[in-house]
């Protein structure tokens, strides 16, 4: 049996596989249906400094082999978080990472300042690349000197593993991602969603409420897999890896290219244990081509 | 609790051009299911089809352990649904979401408002006032009386009253329209169907002052509470359909009525 | 029967679809298979000042809902066009274009001089965006500082209709249409491809030979439709809107999008009729829906 | 002349656990195909199948108006391609590239090398010799005996001699060691298969100096020389196999044998 833990900034994983956040809830929502302590991570619901409604219905339209969506980082807000779901999920036996998204610097800050008092969360993932709000983040996660304010006054603030969730709505995701290396990331994360858009021809309408939003699935794995490999080339912090992972053998491209980790995220929504069956599935890939360790096939592609 | 099952497809029976029924089965005791409550279920060899499809529960036949979805064809996913054979197998999330009612007085006369496909979940919910000691009253709206569905059934299990825009079956009109709501002492009313016959459901509702509940089919991808996707406005803000719903009474929602 | 016919910074369509530059050779290679008159336009192959070899071989990875090529521009250069492709397509019954490539501002003026002479070429498509090629025009593409400098410098040189093809692979697509606009450009066309990678696990090695090239195909179709909207907004010149297009409905988004015309690519691969398809499917769509001209359309989602 | 058509499948074999013989039809007679010229079939209700696929001609049966596919079950489209009953149809652009040369000379001994469901083109060129007075003489090489497909329709045009890896048929052993080889006359060679088993043969080839052409199986998008993504290095450059190919003169390409 290969070994297939694997490390991110000091934080340590049982199995390369994370579910991504905003498509798994806090977890409980399918713990009927999956193990959750298989999952080596499960990464939170973006929470911010104040609770917010998120935009208005509709919030999702299906595309070839993806989908858009429009959420809008709905969610009660850290002091709710961390009164009334934190004490829910502390116990659940795998790493439990929160999402932290803002508006403004201090959003940010003062958000993580909280999650760092929270003794059972080993590590948040700084999203500064959510396409669906006014200054959902993105403002920061579009260029490297965005990036690195943010970053910079978080690492301040929070003590313990920091990854950096990056945009790849940009020209250039290695700058960014050298820039919150720079700022003191321990990590960086990619992708998050495509901006994209759809609309409904019958009703001359945008299909989504914010007319834009965020495309996630299969389509994206292509785009996110050659960023993944850009940002590892760039960067010596540890990747995590996602953007249309539906099987094991779409994780092991992302680990080849140079994730240490990966995130499921729209795969959730199809088989709500797939996170699981990758897992499982990229130890028997290990095992079948005789490697020990998943360490071995971490940026292998040969170019 | 929640299963993710690959089912049996027992039969599959064009009840007409655009509407399939199809009984699935498994080899373990089906689960509880609540009446109201969904299905997610996952549809294969449809290359446009990415996202599960939310399908009501039709009818749970315990003697058979027979679970009903009744599928009305719209697009490639349903009409993917609608090429399963016996012997087929489907992949199927259940049960979701919170259902109906489920307290039931001694002989109340619960009116069960349905318009086209939207009859399929107030089959399951008849049968279960009906075994708790109430009365469902059907009153079924359609174009035509060629899409009328399991009308048989229905009958099993209360009065059954019928309204055809073209007057083809039972009275010409809109369900809203029918003579029986003038007639009839009911206690409350549960409606599924398209959104402007559930908001005129709900117009006759506020008038008259009975409860009033509505099944909504908000657009989802998980089903399961985690994404957020299919939201509805209530009066405590925005809560998941999936979840909280999709049966909500009217009072929450913020329809203009 | 509505009126179908458009316009592009001066230059006439019988019907609002045309082929797109790569996906549809010289045209001749459908004769067989499609009245090439019934097209709105044909954009022929990327052609450069100097022959090209092109990339190795592989040079293609399908995809979820789409591919990635990563072709090169391999061609026979302008003079060869000039004198043996241009005698065999000038009559055709259609708008033949030319998709101009380069990696110095001169190879783009000295081919577009070249193509000016041409009596029955109307338009160039100034490729500003090709990701497959070092120096591919690319470079000009990701900076409005770029883009602008390219095009004024080749609108010095070509009298005719001047179309500028633009990359995806940017932070703010807007910009660079609008540096275009301010060029001399007469339109612009977008989407060319989403930079992606595709990797053999197996082998250990990029499925491309370059290791990365560009996404097409319905995968990419929300990205595109979002940058047409957001480019025809910001700006005043006509926008052709292509990427990911397989139907009518299809075609009708990016219309509505704001898209006087549109372009299909990798649907030619799947169904090599499919252009004529889509032309009529627009005409049966807008009877089917009293328009009176596809104008009504162009533009109109509302939002 | 090139067409894309809805065909008609009129049978499917399964000749073993992985191959597939399709037998397409139409109503209008077939157009002409030269041995060695393929088709792109669009498959349809294959979620992960994209772009189309190109499969060789195997046989054309111009007496029952048939165009016959032979098909290898690898990945999602080609089982999908498997599980066609007759009766279904099938989009096919045909027919494409330049095919196996057409020039006979009476008597002539031509070697007709296959490994795999590389055998395929042969059967059809193998034909087209016999019936141009020429004499196929089929080499043909697979892993065991379950996987040798359509011999006797082979026997019917020429000798056939047979290699099987695990020496369950024929000799044991690759194409290339065959003793036929070594007793034979040939004026020329022409295979189809795996690429090493390609590179064998030429090297054989070369060392006897006979003519040898090969049919190659680049990756595919269009199928018609417009995406030049199917290029084959040659002596002069980047070529496209789906238009001046699949079948090129081994001395053309820069394979180092
Ligand atoms: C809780 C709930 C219960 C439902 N019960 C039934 C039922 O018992 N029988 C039945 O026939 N239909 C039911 N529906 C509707 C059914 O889910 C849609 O008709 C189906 O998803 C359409 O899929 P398609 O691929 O055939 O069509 P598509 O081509 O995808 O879409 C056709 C139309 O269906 C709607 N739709 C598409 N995807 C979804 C989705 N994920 N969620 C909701 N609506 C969608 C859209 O309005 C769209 O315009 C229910 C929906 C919900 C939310
Ligand atoms: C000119 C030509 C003639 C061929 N003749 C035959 C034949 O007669 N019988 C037969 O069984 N097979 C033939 N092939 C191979 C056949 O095209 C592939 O096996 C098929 O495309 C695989 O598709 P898939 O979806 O089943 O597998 P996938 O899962 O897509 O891929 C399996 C493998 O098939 C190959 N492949 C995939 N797509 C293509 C493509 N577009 N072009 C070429 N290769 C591809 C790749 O090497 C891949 O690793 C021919 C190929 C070419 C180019
Ligand atoms: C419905 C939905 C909600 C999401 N919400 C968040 C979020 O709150 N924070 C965040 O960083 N990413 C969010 N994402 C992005 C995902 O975490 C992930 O980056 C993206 O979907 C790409 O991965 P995938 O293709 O595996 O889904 C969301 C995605 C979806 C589909
Ligand atoms: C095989 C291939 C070759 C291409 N070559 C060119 C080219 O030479 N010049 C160019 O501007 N775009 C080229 N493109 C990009 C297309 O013209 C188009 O912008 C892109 O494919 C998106 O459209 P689609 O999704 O409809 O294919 C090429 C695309 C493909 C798939
Ligand atoms: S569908 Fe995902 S929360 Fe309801
Ligand atoms: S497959 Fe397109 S040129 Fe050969």
């Amino acid at each position: 049996m290969a070994d297939i833990r694997t490390d991110i900034g000091g934080l340590r994983l049982k199995n390369p596989v994370m579910t991504a956040s905003g498509t798994f809830g806090y977890g409980l929502e399918f713990a009927d249906l999956v193990n959750l302590e298989d999952i080596g991570g499960i990464i939170v619901k973006g929470t911010t400094l104040k609770p917010r409604e998120g935009n208005d219905y509709p919030r999702m339209a299906e595309t070839a082999s993806g989908m858009l969506n429009c959420v809008g980082l709905q969610n009660k807000g850290v002091d709710y978080f961390c009164k009334h779901i934190y004490p829910q999920i502390k116990d659940i036996g795998t790493n439990m990472i929160v999402n932290v998204s803002g508006s403004s610097i201090e959003d940010y800050t003062e958000c993580a300042a909280r999650i760092n008092e929270l003794e059972r969360i080993p590590a948040i993932e700084l999203n500064i690349s959510c396409p669906n709000v006014k200054q959902g983040g993105m403002a920061f996660g579009v260029t490297a000197k965005g990036a690195q304010s943010v970053v910079e006054a978080v690492r301040q603030v929070y003590q313990k593993t920091l990854i950096v969730k990056l945009s790849p709505n940009v020209t250039d995701i290695a700058e960014i991602a050298i820039a919150a290396e720079y700022a003191g990331a321990d990590a960086v994360s990619l992708i998050n969603t495509l901006m994209g858009m759809a609309i409904d021809i019958e009703r001359r309408r945008p299909l989504l409420s914010i007319n834009t939003g965020g495309l996630s699935g299969p389509a994206v794995k292509p785009v996110a897999v050659r960023m993944v490999w850009q940002v590892a080339h760039a960067v010596r912090i540890p990747v995590v890896g996602l953007g249309g992972i539906m099987t094991a053998e779409d994780a092991i491209e992302f680990l080849m290219a140079g994730a240490s980790a990966v995130e499921v995220g729209t795969a959730n929504f199809i088989d709500p244990a797939v996170s699981v069956k990758i897992a499982q599935g990229i130890s028997n890939w290990l095992d079948a081509h005789n490697y020990k360790s998943v360490q071995e096939i971490i940026g292998a592609v040969g170019v | 609790m929640k299963y993710n099952k690959r089912l049996t497809v027992r039969s599959s029976e064009h009840l007409n051009e655009s509407n399939v029924l199809l009984k699935l089965t498994d080899s373990d005791p089906l689960p509880e299911i609540i009446p109201g409550q969904f299905v997610q279920v996952k549809v294969e060899g449809s290359p446009s089809t990415f996202l599960r499809r939310p399908i009501s529960v039709n009818f749970v036949d315990r003697g058979q352990n027979e679970l009903w979805l009744l599928v009305q064809l719209r697009g490639d996913g349903t009409r993917r649904l609608g090429q399963l054979q016996s012997g087929d197998s489907l992949e199927v999330l259940f049960p979701l979401g919170n259902g109906f009612t489920q307290e039931v007085n001694a002989g109340e006369r619960v009116l069960l408002v349905g318009g086209g496909v939207g009859v399929a979940p107030l089959l399951e919910y008849g049968k279960y006032i009906r075994e708790h000691g109430g009365e469902p009253v059907f009153l079924l709206g359609a174009r035509s009386s060629a899409d009328l569905l399991e009308l048989d059934l229905f009958r099993q299990y209360g009065e059954v009253y019928v309204t055809t825009e073209d007057g083809s079956a039972g009275e010409k009109g809109f369900v809203t329209n029918h003579s029986v709501l003038d007639r009839a002492n009911f206690s409350r009313i549960s409606v599924c169907g398209p959104k402007p016959m559930m908001m005129a459901v709900g117009r006759y509702a506020s008038a008259t002052g009975l409860p009033c509940e509505v099944s909504l089919e908000n657009m989802m991808a998980c089903g399961l509470g985690a994404c957020l996707c299919c939201v509805e406005k209530t009066v405590r803000g925005n809560v998941c359909v999936c979840t909280e719903g999709p049966v909500f009474n009217i009072n929450r929602l913020t329809w203009e009525l």
